[in-house]
């Protein structure tokens, strides 16, 4: 298993990885204009930095160089601060227009 | 050392300040603002000649954004301005009624250190950048102290200023671009446009210093700023502000478009008249003592803005030997102008008449203040009015002809005000308290400085001197 | 191997899709969780354990367990999300696909780099990880403290019902009131 | 060295004494302060004339160094003084005529309260004026020029509370203003033309350039001489001058300041023989100031404004003497001049005094009997300016009138008519307050001896002061034109190459018309007991002439009205129609493209996030396409 994942390293290439998180990144970013609700969209937002997190995983791979893995870790980090705040927010909104739709949040309208 | 210093006392002070009691904020402020006259008047003494240069850091040198700081003659004579000038500014509060002391003083300690900014940059980025920055407190002091309709009047100075300092950026970058993201004023002053460029690239460069000064056709902003402002926030536009106008035009426009200057020069000197006049004109007429000093204010930056066009030695140094005798000029009118304020509640000067009976100090001082605004020799404005008007005459004797118009018209105006405050028959049903211990611990300096520097005005002519030959020596090679 | 890829590659984008496009909420928490689980497979594909590891763990195991409280406690899982207007739908379907063409494009001749270091396949390994973390970036990781603490207050600040609500203050539950209700 | 100290000693005295005076104004009894002010200007007389003792004619002149004033580049002028023949003989009458008219305004002015400050002012004066006629360069006669012009303005207002006094004050500091625009375009024309302001660099360097510049440079000049020595067009302000205290009118506006002009054209008067027309322009100027002036005193009935417009006849008759190019004759003149003027305002002084502040001479005469001092030292005045034979005045405008008649019989013929009328006028002022019947109702009292102590010494220096300059006719040798011929390479002096009998016969005319004029005089006013003033009922033309030929009604209707209502409008049209509009517009513009630019913002956060979408394909598009 160990040589298999190895050679995975290489027998991959960094093109697949590539296109592979283009595609979740605009799936992601699709969902995001997509979709009313807000939950949802907090949830494609997580998407579309996963598909970062792989990207960056699979260059640090092919570069081998552990520092981009250090990033993907902050990333993460940022991630859970980001989900605990935007989902105290949507609580918040939830509270106080009874509703989770995103059109809803229309006052910086100029 | 001295750079570092002079940036951090007063944005320090500032910050102490937001924390501060309102009854401490006056002393902490006015202690700053002396502490920081030490640290120029040390910079003064020490200072041997040459450009001095402080620090050059690596900032944002992708966009020719370098932490460049220095001065020459001239940027140091702009420093001794701004740090004489502020302790004077700040004192003046002890006369006045704010909401809100600490803050609003924690605003003008913060214009100070934006202005030290200016003053000391030698980076076209770092200049411009503090040139605006000095813009937030003072729109601050405008918006929540400032007198009646100051909402409309801030946001009109405000946007007409910003419009100006839209086309400087646009001038600056499309140097950088030139330049090669270098950003540095000594790099500028060596690129070579070619005369057609400088023709519109000179407008580029000059609007906003024209609207800051104000020269004439954009200087409406100027009376109606000045007459809302609170009394401090005027001083600082008045005495400090306007000055960046023409410290930017001597470091970012003569040595970088010169021959655009040369194009434009006869134009703007006569619209600099122009505006110099009419303000004067003007300034006869108005009833009200604040707005007839704000025309006044005008008409003495029209004179001054025509002496640096006159590019040449007299010229340019008298105009920066004005500017400083002009700053001490507008502490101490609009000081008398509070001082009407307070006593009477308002600056209408149709209420004002033979207040000399009951105030005769204060008439004095009143008059040794307005012998300097209309150049009686001795004082320090007939230096530098005398240096301009020889400038000028060497540029066109008409010119210099009606830049004099300006002494009849400076004596017109101001002895018929002085008439109408202090002469005649007292017609005003009030008891006036006479020039107080503190009036005279302001305006005494003042027109110490006013006599000393008119009497002897060597020293700062000294500061001038070489800068502003060097300056014309690479204007001619160009 | 390079089937393990394809298997994981084609689970990812079909739960991904499955998220965008599922009426009720809960069903695109699982498609997520199903997301991430196959991008923790790439991830042990790249010999990236660490972080196939901390990925689980925070993503699967703490994010989207929130997300699922929320819409528990919230009581979100409702399909009644009125649709978008139509266009704003085919904008977004068009702009995710032009998004995808536009960047698939820019590399067309494909990714060629030139590693500057020697091929090491343990570059994911927890102790190079681990080290690179507590030698180069200790302070970054540090710092990134600060960032929970204020996450931490800010979230407080968000729940706490805003006082001068004219509602009732809500009292606080005692131990013995809370284990009762619960029971 | 010591010459030096006391050449710096000089106006640093009451310049010291008017800083003591105005910062104890408060502390200070009027008389304390008139002595320590007439001390000072003693001071400074006392070292004048040790000045004068110590100065050797032959060397010409010496320039005192104090500091270095204003030097930047090529432009070096220092604050330095002069002492030579010509600064010596204007230090000499600034501080011994201003010694006495300090003196005098001890009795005269000692119950008003603010007496200190007077003091003050008139010390200051006399400071500004001693730089006015010290300095080495014109930028230092610049500084006088300027001081006493804000000295007189102080002095002329000096009784604030009224604001006629005011007007006039300030009449008088913007109508010297005007003239100051042309001394400042003359120093910077010269400036640029020889590099320096020095006198005597100036001097030495111009003789015998014949430049265009010059006829440019000295009618700048003398522009700056009309505003200060009231000459028209710009002479009105000096009538309206009356305003202020009896003692200021003496010194300022008759003895010392309204000479400056003179001075000044003195001092550079190589200049103005390389610009002949300049000097034909000063002797017309000066001729019908004379005559114009003198015909407004015939009909004057305020003493002091009798002895104004005499002032300005006066001093056309200097200017005509300066126009013909006897530059030493003008000096004379003003010398004479400061005597018997200075006695003649100090005797109305006097006169006002002993009446309580009566000026109109409708309400005085008959006083010969009651203040006798003041009548004899009065009379002596009006024979001096009168030109009786052997008086001051008769030496100094006699010799005026030689060189007119050397120039032109007729100029010499229009000379005569305004001494005739000058003769008439002062008689006529003579008669009617000394002589016939008391008119009034107050009690006439002689002044006090502060006051007759000058009048007696100024009458009898307007009868010895022709012996300063004796005509070689009378058996002198012109001492003070050979003086002066010394003060610097450049004064030069025109000959009178009159023969002996011509100058008998000239005296002769003119002596006996005087005297027939007296006659007149005489009959006229001498008895009368009431005066009828009624402008409303003379001739046209007489009402003209006492209404002053109308030039101040003229000067408020062609600049006073226009300019006020040019700052009204320009204010309420220019400004407030169209300049702020135009800013206000700016705002405007940009407010409104951010109303437009606002409805980008929607506030659907849906739509905000497809925005970001298509800028960032847009920008991955641009970026693309750029490689």
């Amino acid at each position: 298993m160990e040589e298999g994942i190895i050679t995975a390293i290489r027998v991959v290439p960094l093109d697949h990885y590539v296109l592979l998180s283009f595609l979740l990144f605009s799936i992601g970013a699709a969902g995001v204009v997509f979709r009313r609700n807000t939950i949802i969209i907090l949830m494609c937002i997580e998407m579309m930095f996963n598909s970062v997190n792989l990207l960056l995983a699979a260059f640090s791979a092919h570069h081998s160089d552990p520092r981009a893995q250090v990033f993907v870790f902050f990333i993460m980090l940022v991630a859970a601060a980001e989900v605990t705040v935007g989902l105290s927010i949507l609580v918040m909104m939830k509270r106080n227009v009874d509703s989770v739709d995103v059109n809803q949040l229309n006052r910086l309208k100029g | 050392m001295i750079a570092a210093l002079l940036l951090l006392i007063p944005f320090i002070s500032a910050l102490v300040l937001v924390i501060a009691r309102p009854a401490q904020a006056r002393p902490i402020a006015l202690v700053s603002s002396l502490a920081s006259l030490a640290v120029v008047l040390y910079a003064w003494i020490s200072y041997t000649g040459g450009t001095v240069i402080h620090y050059d850091l690596d900032w944002v040198n992708d966009w020719g954004l370098r932490f460049k700081v220095g001065y020459d003659g001239v940027g140091l004579l702009m420093l001794i301005l701004t740090g004489v000038v502020f302790p004077f500014i700040v004192a003046t509060g002890y006369g006045q009624q704010h909401d809100r002391p600490a803050t609003f003083n924690a605003l003008l300690l913060f214009t100070q250190a934006f202005l030290y900014g200016v003053f000391l940059a030698q980076n076209a980025l770092l200049f411009y950048i503090n040139y605006e920055l000095t813009l937030i407190p003072v729109f601050f002091i405008l918006l929540y102290w400032g007198g009646e309709n100051r909402r409309a009047i801030t946001v009109r100075f405000f946007i007409y200023t910003l419009l100006g300092g839209l086309a400087l950026l646009f001038g600056i970058v499309y140097l950088l671009v030139q330049n090669g993201g270098n950003g540095d004023f000594t790099a500028l002053a060596s690129l070579s446009i070619p005369a057609s460029t400088q023709v519109w690239l000179f407008w580029a460069l000059f609007l906003a210093f024209a609207i800051k000064l104000p020269i004439f056709p954009f200087h409406s902003w100027q009376p109606e700023t000045y007459y809302m402002a609170p009394l401090q926030g005027t001083m600082v536009l008045g005495a400090v502000l306007l000055k960046m106008g023409l410290y930017g035009v001597y470091k970012l426009v003569f040595p970088i478009v010169p021959a655009g200057v040369e194009y434009w020069q006869t134009t703007v000197i006569v619209l600099a008249l122009i505006g110099a006049v009419y303000g004067g004109v003007i300034a006869f007429r108005q009833s009200d003592l604040k707005r007839l000093v704000a025309f006044s204010s005008l008409s003495h930056v029209g004179v001054l803005c025509a002496g640096l066009f006159a590019l040449n030695a007299y010229g340019v140094s008298g105009s920066f030997y004005q500017a400083f005798a002009h700053a001490i000029l507008v502490l101490g009118m609009f000081y008398i102008v509070g001082a009407m304020q307070e006593r009477m509640g308002t600056s209408d000067m149709s209420v004002m008449g033979g207040l000399k009976g009951q105030a005769p100090r204060l008439a004095a001082l009143f008059l040794l203040v307005l012998i300097n605004a209309i150049a009686l020799p001795l004082t320090q404005s007939f230096v530098g009015e005398w240096l301009m008007f020889a400038g000028l005459w060497q540029v066109d004797g008409w010119l210099a002809f009606f830049a004099l118009t300006t002494i009849v018209i400076g004596a017109i105006y101001m002895l018929y005000a002085y008439q109408r405050v202090m002469l005649g028959p007292d017609r005003t049903n009030v008891t006036l308290a006479d020039a107080s211990t503190r009036d005279h611990l302001y305006l005494v300096p003042l027109i110490a400085v006013t006599l000393i520097l008119g009497v002897y005005p060597g020293p700062i002519l000294e500061l001038l001197d070489a800068p502003v030959q060097q300056l014309l020596s690479s204007l001619s090679v160009h | 191997m390079l089937a393990l890829f394809y298997l994981f590659a084609a689970i990812s984008v079909i739960s991904a899709l499955i998220v965008v496009s599922a009426r009720k909420p809960v069903n695109s928490v699982i498609a997520l969780v199903v997301c991430f689980l196959s991008i923790a497979g790439h991830y042990v594909l790249l010999n990236a354990q660490f972080l196939a590891m901390v990925h689980v763990i925070v993503y699967t195991g703490a994010i989207m367990v929130l997300f699922l409280f929320v819409i528990m406690l919230l009581n979100l899982n409702k399909a009644t999300e009125p649709m978008k207007s139509l266009g704003m739908r085919v904008a977004a379907i068009t702009g995710g696909a032009l998004l995808f063409i536009t960047l698939a494009a820019a590399i067309r001749q494909g990714v060629h780099i030139e590693s500057a270091n020697p091929f090491d396949a343990g570059v994911g390994l927890v102790r190079t990880v681990g080290h690179v973390l507590f030698t180069e970036f200790l302070l970054p990781f540090e710092v990134s403290s600060v960032l929970f603490l204020s996450a931490i207050v800010g979230v407080v600040m968000l729940a706490k019902k805003e006082k001068h609500q004219p509602e009732a203050p809500v009292e606080p539950l005692t131990e013995a009131e809370r284990a009762r209700r619960t029971a | 060295m010591t010459n030096d100290l006391l050449a710096a000693l000089v106006p640093a005295l009451p310049l010291v004494g008017a800083i003591i005076l105005a910062s104890l104004r408060r502390k200070l009894s009027a008389n304390v302060a008139g002595g320590l002010a007439t001390a000072m200007i003693a001071g400074a007389f006392v070292c004048s004339i040790l000045l004068f003792q110590g100065f050797d004619a032959a060397t010409g002149g010496r320039t005192v160094k104090l500091l270095d004033w204003i030097s930047i580049g090529s432009m070096e002028i220092p604050l330095a003084l002069r002492i030579d023949a010509l600064s010596l003989t204007m230090m000499l009458i600034v501080t011994g005529i201003g010694s006495l008219i300090h003196l005098y305004s001890i009795g005269y002015m000692h119950d008003d309260e603010r007496a200190p400050t007077f003091f003050a002012q008139l010390n200051l004066f006399s400071f500004a004026m001693l730089m006015l006629v010290m300095g080495s360069n014109f930028l230092i006669t610049f500084i006088g020029w300027e001081g006493v012009g804000l000295c007189s303005y102080l002095l002329i207002g000096f009784w604030y509370k009224t604001p006629e006094y005011n007007y006039a004050a300030r009449k008088a500091f913007v109508m010297n203003r005007i003239g100051d625009v042309g001394m400042v375009l003359a120093m910077v024309l010269l400036f640029q033309r020889f590099g320096t302001l020095e006198y005597a660099t100036i001097m030495n360097v111009a003789s015998g350039v014949n430049d265009p510049l010059m006829i440019a440079a000295t009618l700048f000049l003398f522009i700056g001489a009309t505003g200060k020595s009231a000459q028209l067009p710009l002479f009105t302000w000096l009538p309206d001058a009356m305003a202020g205290p009896t003692p200021v009118s003496a010194l300022i506006h008759a003895a010392t300041m309204v000479t400056a002009g003179i001075f000044l054209i003195v001092r550079s008067s190589v200049l103005f023989e390389l610009a002949p027309f300049t000097q034909d322009i000063i002797l017309w100027i000066g001729t019908a100031t004379a005559l114009l002036a003198a015909s407004i005193g015939l009909f004057q009935n305020d003493i002091k404004k009798v002895l104004a417009y005499s002032t300005v006849s006066q001093l056309g008759y200097m200017f005509v003497a300066l126009g013909l190019g006897s530059y030493s004759a003008a000096m004379f003149h003003v010398t004479t001049h400061a005597f018997f003027k200075a006695l003649l305002f100090l005797g109305a002084g006097s006169v006002i005094h002993a009446l309580g502040g009566e000026q109109d001479i409708r309400k005085m005469g008959g006083l010969k009997g009651h203040i006798k001092i003041t009548f004899i030292t009065f009379f002596i005045g009006t024979i001096a300016i009168s030109g009786l034979p052997l008086m001051s005045g008769f030496f100094s405008k006699d010799l005026i009138m030689a060189f007119a008649f050397q120039r032109s019989p007729v100029l010499f013929a229009l000379l005569l008519i305004g001494a005739l009328m000058t003769t008439f006028y002062m008689f006529r002022l003579l008669f009617l307050v000394f002589y016939g019947k008391y008119r009034g109702n107050a009690h006439p009292h002689e002044s006090p001896l502060t006051m007759t102590i000058p009048l007696m010494v100024l009458a009898v220096l307007s009868v010895v002061g022709g012996l300063l300059n004796l005509p070689h006719l009378f058996g002198g040798h012109e001492a003070m034109k050979h003086f002066l011929a010394t003060a610097a390479d450049g004064i030069r002096f025109e000959h009178l190459e009159l023969s002996h009998a011509t100058e008998w016969i000239l005296m002769g005319i003119t002596t006996m018309l005087v005297c027939v004029m007296i006659y007149i005089a005489y009959g006229r006013f001498a008895q009368k007991a009431t005066l009828e003033g009624n402008e409303a009922d003379m001739p046209f033309f007489k009402r003209l002439i006492a209404q002053r030929w109308r030039f101040d009604e003229l000067y408020r209707a062609l600049f006073e009205k226009p300019y006020g209502w040019l700052s009204t409008n320009l204010f309420s049209i220019a400004e407030q129609k169209v300049m702020v509009p135009i800013m206000n517009g700016v705002g405007e513009a940009a407010i409104s493209l951010g109303n437009v630019v606002r409805k980008v913002q929607t506030g659907n956060a849906s739509f905000h996030l497809l925005a970001m979408l298509v800028g960032l394909i847009a920008f991955l598009i641009i970026t693309l396409m750029s490689n």
